[in-house]
């Protein structure tokens, strides 16, 4: 029973210290790679790859919106 | 008339036992959670139905071939298993603990005597099997969730890792409180069940599933319930011990705006924590290397096709099949015991004691850094239970202040709690596995 | 110049048997029904196209890895079996007959003496394991059929389940006409053969599968070819039945608009029928069971994503796959038989005596209520082939009453009949398996 | 060969004893929770629950509902 | 403190092998390649990730339950396993081997040993065993080609099959340069290895794979590597020799209009093709089965529901696996080899002397035809890497004549090489396998 | 070793030899499958059998095209 106990104990204080120590890793990982990156490939402007955008214009009124909407969305469709 | 009678024999009505009608209420109770509550209605709905149909009697539907060959197949069938098994008895009881005691050769032996007799595998047996103990299912959801998972708001404020790790303390505490219970002879939990129990604290479905299926196969309806019941329930656990450990002063702060995430930054995340994976804990690299799989899937931005059908088709057809699956382990035999009972207790007080830590460890944070940066009411949210604990973060804060948005910051600690329980969930596999 | 020769010796043409040969030509037909007639396209053409690649020469597509050996292996081959199998002849069809007939511990190793010298399953013979032999595949058909199925117009007039109930006749009616070819020494079935054949009159094809995987292997491909083709022959079969039985009349009779159902009801249907089969019929669990899971599913209205990918990406994927694996039954060793040919005639048979029977019910329904509440035309519908057998009786109500629009009355008893002959495979399977 | 029919005919008379005996049992459960639901769980007025009663209205040619119906379309879409 | 030292020595850090580091690196330029230089992402993306996963120390997840017993399970375990594999030597490396030539039944005694000593298979190993291993995945993506291929341009202008003959000589070609290499003593190929290594040529990739896990379970990563390499790289390859091949005024050869192909002959070509396949070839049944039967599901047009699965929620599924799978066969001790270095120059030769077979093949048609109906740019087509080297055909016509578009008249050859890879590869499975 | 460049030598010559007399047979078989279809199911007229062309018009900005189009899609998209 005391085993148990001092099982479960070990468990604890080496499961949370790892628990710690992996993502105290991973901010200062997490940090260098952000750092390296806006260095080395800074992203020349954020463009909207996907067609998204125009389809949350749906809610918009005008015609024109509309057809750009349907066309993303039936194209979007037949990519299913 | 013989006829008659056996159907009368075979009939549900006839065999039903006490513990199956509690059973298949408890299925309904969990159908009406599911669907009226909108308890995490895509797993319990699965769940609880699968889990009226483990308890149908005499169907077997959840039980494998020699058990139903045991149940079924009456004394010369035991006698042919316990020739089989090696065994002196044909009690029924002697020959399934023989059976489940049994080593791989002499299992099969048992296997092909009762498929001789032609009694076969139940349906949801033969789910659970492809499924859950092969461990493809839970993994596959992973690979979904990692899909589905922005890890934008982790990326512009990566401290709030810091705030996932805390609330893995509930984790640790559930596996001290078991053992607690069972040192003091109230319950009889091995290690295992121990840390099988504690993952519940981690609020996140498909790692309880994986972890239980490893490490206590028996408890995996009961722990697989309550993770799923207590995910529905943050939303009423978490705010009062939110309120509780926060001033209102604290609760209105205001964080500043995330800064935009490269899409450069967004692809090489998943790459960073599967090689962080690799080098420290490969007993966590099924779990969270399929997450990073689906992320990376998902940011690349190169194969959409199969991001989509990561987030749709292959998830729903995966969560159909373990729903069942899960739902075959709540069989009365397995269920119906004082263990369930702790299992549910110590479960909620890890979402508790998870909860309180993430937002002790914001107000620590704010201490150390000296200034108020964090608004601890995000703390909560590294329970993980995406996105259901940032959005409670998020509503706490709009009462505290109306023009408090804490959504995009909560998300950040939301989603290090699921790196942060996976990795738990390795350490654990790793010392008791 | 030996290889150009090994070529040839291995060649299709030189190998072809007439029974392949005619094989390839059902296989072609059934393409042809499926494609140019629309006979049950979604389940003909891979069922066609899985007959025809069973059928090339040599590939063994659809054999297992020991038959593959026996048939491939040579005498030294045939030795190696007989030993495996513990038997004294290496003839080749005795050595087929013992492996056939061998206990799952002896079937075990003549299988790893195939595999070891080389021999393996076919690509068909392996998707029939996982997809029929498994039970899997005509049971996620089955949820993705619950998941399409609207309960509505049956819960509006509950009566009409006694129409699903009384078309079944004709599944027990062809069970006694397949007993009497035998008792006539015309034929020989077994009982449970005879059960198998007489699903077909259940007009439900993952039904028909399933029970027949269970109780007929053998003849699972003449049987499900005839259920899917009579069920596209339903306007040529059904019509002149159901004219010769009821009055100008009676076809005019027009029926009182059906009510609306609330959404409650229909969430509840399906529990209310799990559990009555759980209650009176386990054997009946797996079909229904699934079926109830598809349905609650599609109305529950919380678990949308879940009811969608079951009626669309996993039921096409299963479809796929039961179709070629029911073509790989169409070999030309266990399809060309007069068997099939008494398989076929009685189909029909049945098919005819259910529609009679669901009509007169319908009749002698409205005789004992003392009224003209139900149209006779809808009891044709009771014998299932969802929906095509409910148009049927609107198009012909339609020519009695161009006003007189049946079919949301006959869908009622058309789902019914989908019950009805899932419950008599339960007690099929009950008192033969 | 006579037990086979014997068999045949027994199989007949209780299975399709059975199948009418459950389907009135299921007349009359249906017919009971129907009464309940009715009783304890009425509904407030049938309310189109999902988009498709808008998708419906798909081949008028107004203007506004083009909207709705794109925007429920693409909705809908989305979700899958 | 003990359990400290326990996560160090189990620990990625500590474990690491140079192979593996040298491996996971293999994986992040392939990971690299498809992100940013678009190299066959689908493919490429699960490959290189599965590949890094592969490489993961400790964690076992590309090893059978034996091999991580061996490799973890110490002396005791070793001990076991060579009496169950009934050898002398406990020694891993003997061991080891003793496993991989073990007959079926002593396989099995080892894999419950491992089993009962608490090893399983790792997941990447699970997913090669279900997904290659049984040939289901290479065969269910050319279902998925099938259903996305339309054969109009071929069937305008049948004679481009010849194009794809031609360019299969790549394959031959390669046969003989690993054949070659072997004799000179330089690497060491069976003739299995030279014709799984020549299939490269064929430029296709499940074609690929597939031969591989028939013929040369042991290259199959580097042969799939290489072919998906090298088809996301024919527009670097084949422009020079297309150019060197032909002269200006060649290049310049306008193609007449393709002929309208009706619905029926679409539908036809498909069973032709089948039945042709049937009659000469049983080998090369299950590739172009599979093929066949998803173009017939694409063309029939009464299954679109069926055709349209295929082509994206199966296929996507299926393509995940398949990748992954492929991945962990990128383990260091399998990889790191001279015959790698040996598959990627012999793969290339390949490409090269394909494209140039095609080119010739034109050219000598038009010479024999007398005329100049045929671009031979078109025939470089007949590598196939659809639709790569179509578009380049196309590309190249257009920088000789801005007004020629090549892109149907290439489309041509494009599926017909497909075609004759399929061929190719029945013809080495047959004489080889 | 002789032995193995024989084979691979023969494997060369048959697979060749075999892949040409497979695709020869192809073209005829298929020259002659295009003139019977020809001859005894000629095509009336080629009818655009599917929604697409209509959805491929989505592009043009009239507003009955846009129904048609929305119509087309929606309806598809329910089948799915
Ligand atoms: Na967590
Ligand atoms: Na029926
Ligand atoms: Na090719």
């Amino acid at each position: 029973m005391d085993n148990l106990m001092s099982e479960g104990l070990s468990l604890m204080v080496f499961g949370m210290g790892f628990v710690f120590v992996f993502l105290t890793l991973l901010v200062f990982a997490t940090g260098f790679m952000s750092k390296l990156v806006t260095k080395f490939a800074p992203e020349a402007k954020p463009q909207p790859a996907k067609p998204q955008p125009a389809v949350a214009a749906a809610a918009s009124p005008g015609n024109d919106e509309l057809v750009a909407v349907m066309t993303a969305a039936v194209h979007q469709f037949r990519k299913h | 008339m013989d006829k008659l009678l056996d159907l009368w024999l075979a009939s549900g009505i006839y065999n039903v036992t006490p513990g199956q009608v509690f059973m298949i209420l408890i299925g309904l109770l969990l159908l009406f959670l599911a669907i009226r509550k909108n308890f995490e209605p895509l797993l319990l709905v699965p769940i609880g139905f699968g889990g009226i149909m483990a308890n149908i009697p005499e169907a077997g539907l959840a039980m494998s071939a020699v058990e139903n060959a045991i149940h079924l197949g009456g004394p010369e069938m035991l006698q042919t298993l316990s020739a089989a098994l090696n065994i002196n008895s044909a009690d029924p009881a002697v020959v399934t603990h023989a059976y489940h005691a049994a080593d791989a050769a002499t299992h099969t032996a048992a296997v092909y005597a009762a498929n001789d007799h032609g009694f076969n595998n139940g349906m949801l047996y033969n789910f659970y099997t492809v499924a859950i103990a092969s461990g493809a299912a839970p993994l596959l959801i992973f690979m979904g969730v990692g899909a589905m998972t922005d890890f934008g708001p982790l990326l512009a404020n990566p401290k709030t890792l810091f705030l996932g790790a805390a609330a893995q303390f509930g984790i640790f505490a559930t596996v001290i409180g078991a053992v607690s219970l069972t040192t003091l002879g109230i319950m009889d939990f091995t290690i295992q069940d121990a840390a099988a129990i504690g993952i519940i604290g981690g609020a996140d479905g498909p790692t309880a599933i994986y972890v239980a299926s490893l490490l206590a196969p028996d408890l995996l309806g009961a722990i697989a319930v309550a993770a799923y019941s207590y995910m529905a329930l943050v939303p009423m656990i978490q705010p009062p011990i939110m309120r509780a450990l926060t001033t209102e002063a604290e609760r209105k702060i205001a964080m500043v705006q995330l800064r935009h995430i490269s899409k450069a930054e967004k692809i090489m995340f998943p790459i960073v924590l599967l090689i962080l994976v690799a080098l420290l804990l490969p007993d966590a690299a099924p779990l969270l290397g399929m997450f990073c799989f689906g992320n990376l899937m998902r940011e690349c931005g190169v194969v959409d096709r199969l991001s989509d059908t990561a987030q749709n088709a292959l998830i729903n057809i995966v969560t159909i099949f373990l729903g069942l699956s899960v739902g075959s382990k709540l069989s009365a035999d397995k269920f119906l015991d004082l263990q369930t009972l702790g299992i549910l207790l110590l479960g909620v007080i890890a979402f508790g004691i998870g909860t309180a830590c993430g937002v002790l460890m914001a107000k620590v944070m704010n201490k150390m850094a000296g200034g108020n940066s964090i608004n601890p009411l995000i703390g909560s949210a590294g329970v993980s239970a995406v996105p259901m604990a940032a959005r409670v973060s998020n509503k706490l804060g709009l009462e505290a202040n109306s023009q408090n948005f804490l959504l995009m910051h909560a998300m950040g600690p939301n989603v290090a709690g699921v790196i942060g329980s996976a990795v738990a969930a390795g350490v654990m596999i790793k010392f008791v596995g």
